[in-house]
């Protein structure tokens, strides 16, 4: 299994059945796939609950994700317009938002909305769902295309939001936000802790289920 | 989460409790959630916070709990129609907040949208902006005002799917869509119970992420008053 | 014709046709008698817009007016929530509203929530009316039972809102604000200019077209 | 005054003036004005302020007038769609105005609602909070954002009745209808206009005190892409 897929994969077991989901673009929107659909409820900031994949010969040019790809509509699925819908993940409502990023910070703030030097013309509603609903899931490869860590002491990209994920999921660790600080609780694949001590710049501490297990899978 | 349960009356007032904050829909009758009210009529609890266009009439709906001393704040616009709720607040038994019926529901409204407070220009001048921030934007002067939110609303739809998306009836809508908005936990009373799927999506006025569970309706307002139409 | 009777006729003249109007309790709820109904559209702020009037035997327990009178429903009517309604009103999208009043003055404001000395326990829409509507008419008697001015210099009961009122129409009289006060642009019934000074204790201009009338009709 | 026309698409264009603010309807091409869009791109206006989620693509739809040189500045939360915007912000040529999409669809609302401002705690600690006022509530940090208002909203949605009255359709609802009740002008493009009594009372997403005129739509999306009905 290839990383992303991995990633959405393990993401999928991390939710509660009948929990209200939102996918962000990327490798969360892969999340779905792993996803029994009668036990799960997606939520797309564009304005629909019931949000499910769509076939080919099923497209509907006007019903499209918040990534403006296509989608079904879900028995029992509603519409509304992008005002209500922002009250929705404002307000709380939504359980989960799972979003991709380029940097997380030690002290759990997300980057995933501008690159320094780039022009800054488009946030979309990142930063909508990251304060706003009650579990921020992130899903992203652990280190840059470059090879640079991704989870790092200190963002050095523009923060989305100054409140915290609550778990990252990438294709080598599981991170969680106990107490202070993330806790890296499961390693993925063939990850050592060794890899992920190297390929990570942010301060985070092992679960001692880890140290048991010893450091390697 | 969201599984909204169908579930009794008695279990859905059970999750009233004491010194809670409690929304309650409906326009005087109209759209009020009338076989929980009856419910949590004897249901033990006191100190209760009420968010309510009215506080029901003199010894009817919410004036029962009112009767029964179970109220500690009422929050609404309108309470001129249970003449009672003066004497409790005269005696300093009743603590009021009254609010112009547009703050009072845009406030309803901005607690279930993640608003910390909105500027108005309603009430401006009035002695319901006394003790209130003004501010002026723009060449026009605003108050503040913050949000309502409760522990548990109560409202009254007309028909709930399974999972719990709900479509109201003519003017019963009023103050329910918001409220089911505005709560921790909230139980629609409704005559109907559909299959999913059942429901026009492009009608759901309240999406089902709002409903935690459902309640068939028992006492219903008929042309001839509140009728009881049996469990 | 009795008074409110008179009123209420006067008041539907005044309207121009295909506004929307929002009717407040008492003599405005009877504007909608002198309506033609498809040439004007109904708001109540519960939550109607195309409100018409109901035959017994029609009557839906659950289709009534901020009266909480039984009411009809127009063809083409819509139904929304409370805080919809009132966002109507408040962002100016309701032509006109039709209110009573326990005082008016001459600055223009209107009192008709509460009376000093009696318990202020009800508000209702009123206030919300009278800032958001873009034309605002009173509807009222001249003097209330007692024989006592409504229209008064300056108002002794507790206002409902700074923003002044455009029209006000009463069993004798019309008053509309011009420049800097109310001008007295009509008599109504038999009122005769000399009435109109004694039972109003406001300042107002008289309209020139009713000195060339003379002082009565 | 409410009396919608069924007007021409020329005649609706004709309303947007130089140096006006124009609020267009859409997520993408998703329930987009393709019609009137296109009339703009024929009209001869200049210094326009768009407020729209996005400013089209290049060369597409709004991407249109911006290539003509009519915009002053863009009001939306997504301009990545369109590379060419970042060209004409860089020069010099073009204000841009970034909030997020909440915060964006939310101002829209309250310029609707009357509201003259609304704290949320959406982009607090961001480069988007900067020269935003802050301001504590029951511990929380909130950002003060202030309404959306335009002289013309060009709409999208499905069906209108003779009235006015308007129905969407899918997620081609979007923006719509708040951007009907945030303009002094509003005109819908629709597919089709139906006798009044035709749309259900309880389903109409934007009562017709909101619509000033109508248009039928000519350009429509499909899934090979827009395409040209006709008139």
């Amino acid at each position: 299994m290839a990383g992303k897929e991995r990633i959405a994969q393990r993401a999928a077991q991390d939710l509660e059945p009948f929990s209200i989901i939102n996918l962000g673009i990327g490798i969360p929107t892969m999340v779905a796939d792993y996803l029994d659909k009668d036990n799960y409820y997606l939520h797309t900031e564009n304005g629909l609950l019931g949000v499910t994949s769509v076939e080919e010969e099923n497209i509907d040019p006007l019903l499209v994700n918040a990534g403006k790809l296509p989608v079904g509509e879900a028995v029992g699925a509603s519409y509304f317009h992008s005002a209500d819908s922002f009250a929705m993940i404002r307000g709380g409502h939504v359980d989960v938002a799972i979003l991709g990023a380029l940097q997380i910070d030690a002290a759990g703030r997300v980057a995933n909305w501008a690159i320094p030097g780039k022009d800054i013309i488009g946030v979309g509603g990142a930063m909508d769902l990251l304060v706003g609903a009650k579990k921020i899931l992130i899903t992203t490869n652990h280190v840059s295309k470059d090879g640079s860590p991704k989870i790092v002491e200190e963002c050095t990209y523009p923060i989305t939001s100054t409140r915290r994920a609550d778990v990252i999921i990438t294709d080598l660790a599981v991170f969680r936000w106990i107490h202070d600080g993330y806790v890296l609780t499961d390693l993925l694949g063939d990850a050592t802790l060794q890899e992920i001590a190297e390929k990570t710049t942010a301060s985070y501490r092992v679960s001692d289920k880890l140290y048991e297990k010893g450091s390697t899978k | 989460m969201n599984i909204p349960k169908h579930i009794d009356v008695d279990q859905a007032v059970a999750n009233v409790k004491s010194d809670d904050t409690i929304m309650v829909g409906g326009f005087g009758l109209v759209g009020s959630p009338l076989t929980m009210i009856d419910a949590l009529t004897h249901w033990d609890v006191t100190n209760l916070t009420i968010i309510s266009n009215n506080v029901g009439e003199t010894g009817k709906g919410l004036g029962i709990l009112l009767q029964q001393g179970k109220l500690k704040k009422a929050v609404g616009s309108y309470f001129t129609s249970n003449r009672e709720v003066a004497k409790w607040y005269n005696e300093g038994k009743l603590e009021l907040d009254l609010l112009p019926q547009g703050t009072f529901a845009e406030a309803i409204r901005a607690g279930g949208a993640g608003i910390g407070g909105f500027y108005t220009k309603t009430a401006v001048g009035t002695e319901l902006a006394q003790g209130k921030e003004t501010r002026d934007i723009d060449g026009e002067t605003y108050l503040l005002e913050k949000p309502l939110k409760a522990d548990v609303a109560l409202i009254r739809a007309e028909k709930a799917d399974t999972k719990g998306n709900l479509v109201y009836y003519k003017t019963a809508r009023n103050f329910n869509p918001i409220m089911a908005s505005a709560a921790a936990y909230v139980v629609a009373e409704v005559d109907e119970i559909v299959d999913e799927g059942e429901l026009d999506p492009e009608a759901i006025a309240t999406p089902h992420l709002f409903v935690d569970a459902l309640v068939k309706s028992r006492y219903v307002l008929t042309k001839e008053g509140v009728v009881d139409r049996g469990r």
